[in-house]
């Protein structure tokens, strides 16, 4: 069994503390998207401007957990700049961080449903402080609360194109 | 059958705690599978282990026999999907029993697409649990409920089968007769109703007990089958139906765990399975459900029809044999072509004193229209005595059978 | 609480095997009884007995173990009919859960009986399984839906309440508020509603396992409750309503055991209860709350509030005296007005950072909005961390609780 | 356990082969009541004719046991020329009968919901040959085949107040 300093690193409790892109932008031109989990009432909003391929801006709001909290604002700084491929790529290699044992709450497949980039492996891809949420596979159920800011930018960034 | 086979028989017999028990001094001959199965220990044993170490509710709980009673549950969610072969977990959801999941079909996909000038088409030999849901509907709707014949020996009559799908939205159809064994030709209903732009609802309550289950190779569109016809518990059901079709139906039972959002103006539906599984669902009986699934894979699906085939092959014979035309065992006569559930009209002796002799001898059959009136109303029979056969009963459960039916004749004289 | 009592409880804690399990090495706490129960001994072995000896399918079959099954889960219906002083066995429906049904009243009643210009009044406090029914219904027969507010101590606020009941037809309301611990007046509710010409629904998931309960004395015309909460397994709730309401209501789920006939032009519905019991029933789940409501008989409801009251009253002054104002306790103050459901605000520590550190203690409580979202709002908090007591928890898992909120606070520093 | 000879009297084997009164009667002036036992599927149908508080006639038909049949047949030799008030007495007494160890499926009262006079004993009413049905008790699944008939007819006997 894991202990708690698997799950609360020093990084993470200084984002959920010190959140960055904190707040919202304005929309359009930025877009908006809400997640919500289910599980524990977590809101996360996340708003982003894209222009010419590129995440010109970003921002975040909601209520969660100190892991939900925290991986979105770690998110926000890590996309923030980024072309959408890159961005995308991220998100991809985030997720399969947060599946290694597969079990995320759900069954078979829920956390990696997002096409056929889902095999790729993430080597080419630095996770950078993100790794710091490693320890959270640890802990199955807080699995949703770190990904739930990723799903939402992947909505969001649908939105783009809409 | 050999020596070898009947061997491993009596140890699957052995398997199932309540055929050890004695009724008026003698074995229990238990032949009512149909209505429901018995258990194995490891059934029961999932169920126990559950409460006693696990047992909490699902979905929501942050704590560790929280997040093992949802993964408990999760687990038996994906060997249920891979049983049937179902394309994607997310595609099973729970129900109480196949009569919910029709009428989760009925009420959510039915109210979401039919009205007047639709029409639904289902056979005649179907349960009741697949005709009245579409009653309800009909009168609610009012769309047309359409029927496909039955034939003389038992299987159904496609000769009007382009007619009938004709501006039909949906076939319903049982994948095997609980009253004539009958094995239908779902695939080819299935086409048939594809090419005429109708969606298919398969009941595979008496299917998939028996038989290897393909959703995929059967071109269903919607499944629905029942665990305790399956060495399951009581209380849990499934329906399987395809991602796109439940993703696209409206919610059928509301409150928790099916919402995402509510608030006082409305809800946001949550994603699938669970927006079709509000409440707190029925988590042993899913547990139970995934340990009789995989007791059934330990056993070899294949196997367990196999079995049944001879059996069923033994019992016409036998009672052929010893009844002849006094005996007349309604569906299909060829074992390949049906299940393992002989219902049976013996002289004129009404069903319900048939049963009774046969229980004073502790052999268990059941006497009714088993749910299936319209069914009983084309056979011209107001019952029938049936005896159905599962993994667990060998050919010494048939001659009990044969001997039971020969006293009850000498009573009724 | 004197050595007497405290010793016949750890008597009663022994009586529930998943209570001796360790978590990390220490013995689990579990205080999360307000989203399940855990299951005496007795319960289980209730149902393994009737797996193991008369396991058959109900109401239909002739044979002695199918008649032992139909009146072992008759006799259950009587006890739980007892349990609530319904006046009669026909009374009570078994349903999957209470959320089934509350369902069961929105979809039957309520389609009946509902449209345009009607309205249905619930409560701030309800639980989405007493809400999202009525959304739904609401966008379906465009009647509309009232709120009776919350007041700042955690109570309803009735100022309003002749408005709000001002041409409604159905008055819903939680008798003990599954997050506040609130015990609302239903009685007055219920008299109100009445002179009003409503009908009342009382969600009582949270009152029946924890008080003595009187259908009749609250002047309900609809009840519901739910198995896991109560001892009982999971996959079986109830719904008490009054017969000439049942016999009134067109059917739910259409199938199997709620025809009297089908026929191919339509279908006559069964007599109550089995009108709205379609398929074969939960049986061996029923026999479960059977047993259960036995055995919380043999321990006495009166006695079980009566412990719940002294150790909520020990809880709440514990964690004043070890928190103080870092700590609040939503809801009641006066453990005599309030249910042992304690959902506390810490810091600003959020829940489910909370929760987590108290699973890591082996202390099992629910972090989350509890499935109601609309109270939340109300609170003004995202989720709350709560903790519930039932008749095996003891002073011990009250200080284990409070230690271990201290060792989250030390942790979040 | 009661032995099958406890169910099957001779006489009831005798009613049921030879049923007594079966046939129609035309409606009106009779009037007609169809009772179901879902169990099996057992269907009663009653017809009488009542004038001046007399049932003048009483004719059966449908389907169904030996039990059900029987008992059938039965009542209307028992009915047939009685006044009403007379046969609601043999009802009462007959349903007692039925319900003796009060274990009919559906529980509690089940067979005995007709109102005040349930309780009453049947010391002044003579069964006759309806004793033989007593044996039924013994196997309680099949009281609602015995009862089937009975309940029709009081249902017939509502009718005629319509
Ligand atoms: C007040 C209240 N109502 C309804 C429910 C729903 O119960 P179930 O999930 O068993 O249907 C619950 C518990 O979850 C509850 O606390
Ligand atoms: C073909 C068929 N469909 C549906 C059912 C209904 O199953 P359940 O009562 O478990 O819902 C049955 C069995 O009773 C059946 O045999």
């Amino acid at each position: 069994m894991a202990g708690l300093e698997d799950l609360y690193r020093e990084i993470i409790l200084d984002h959920y503390r010190n959140p960055r892109n904190r707040g919202e932008l304005e929309v359009p031109p930025a877009v908006q998207a809400v997640g919500f989990n289910p599980l524990c009432g977590d809101e996360v909003v996340v708003y982003i401007e894209v222009s010419d391929g590129v995440i010109t801006d970003v921002s975040t709001g909601g209520q969660g957990c100190s892991i939900s909290q925290s991986s979105a604002s770690m998110m926000s700084t890590a996309v923030k700049g980024r072309k959408v491929s890159e961005a995308r790529r991220l998100v991809q290699a985030f997720k399969q961080m947060m599946s290694i044992h597969g079990t995320g709450i759900g069954g078979r497949g829920d956390d990696l449903d997002d096409g056929p980039d889902s095999t790729n492996g993430h080597g080419d891809v630095k996770l950078g402080d993100l790794e710091a949420l490693r320890g959270v596979v640890k802990f199955p159920v807080r699995i949703k609360c770190a990904t739930l800011s990723w799903n939402t930018l992947v909505e969001a960034l649908e939105e783009t194109l809409a | 059958m050999s020596a070898d086979r009947s061997e491993r028989l009596s140890a699957t017999k052995a398997q199932f705690p309540l055929l050890a028990r004695r009724v008026r001094d003698r074995p229990i001959v238990y032949l009512d599978s149909a209505a429901s199965s018995q258990k194995p220990q490891c059934v029961l044993d999932a169920m126990n282990t559950y409460y006693e170490t696990i047992n909490a509710n699902v979905h929501r709980g942050a704590y560790e026999i929280a997040a093992q009673a949802t993964d408990a549950m999760e687990s038996a969610r994906s060997a249920v999907a891979r049983f049937v072969n179902a394309p994607s977990d997310n595609e099973i959801v729970f129900t109480k029993n196949v009569t919910e999941a029709i009428n989760l079909v009925a009420r959510s996909w039915g109210g979401a697409n039919l009205g007047p000038g639709d029409a639904v088409v289902i056979t005649e030999m179907e349960h009741h649990a697949n005709i009245v849901p579409w009653h309800i509907m009909a009168a609610e709707k009012g769309f047309e409920l359409r029927w496909i014949p039955v034939d003389s020996d038992g299987g159904l009559d496609l000769s009007g089968l382009d007619r009938l799908l004709d501006g039909a939205k949906l076939l319903g159809v049982t994948a095997m007769s609980n009253v004539l064994g009958t094995l239908n030709p779902v695939r080819h209903l299935a086409d048939a109703a594809h090419d005429a732009g109708a969606l298919v609802l398969v009941d595979a309550a008496q299917y998939v007990p028996h038989l290897p289950t393909d959703v995929q190779a059967l071109g269903a569109d919607f499944l629905g089958f029942t665990g305790h016809k399956m060495c399951g518990p009581t209380g849990i059901g499934v329906l399987w139906a395809r991602a796109e079709l439940l993703e696209a139906m409206p919610p059928f039972l509301g409150g928790g765990e099916m919402i995402l959002d509510v608030r006082k103006d409305g809800f946001l539906a949550n994603h699938i399975p669970h927006k079709f599984e509000a409440g707190t669902p029925p988590i042993a009986e899913i547990v139970g459900l995934g340990a009789a699934v995989e007791y059934l894979n330990g056993l070899g699906m294949e196997r367990v029809r196999e079995h049944e085939v001879s059996l069923t092959a033994y019992a016409l014979r036998t009672l052929q044999e010893r009844y002849g035309s006094e005996l007349d065992v309604h569906g299909p006569a060829e074992p390949a072509c049906r299940g393992g559930v002989l219902s049976m009209s013996f002289r004129d002796i009404h069903p319900h004193d048939l049963s009774q002799v046969l229980d004073d001898r502790g052999v268990c059959v059941r006497a009714g229209h088993h749910c299936a009136k319209p069914l009983m109303r084309h056979l011209g029979v107001p019952a029938t005595t049936r005896a159905s056969l599962y993994v667990y009963n060998d050919t010494s459960d048939v001659d009990a059978l044969a001997d039971a039916l020969g006293a009850a004749g000498d009573f009724f004289g």
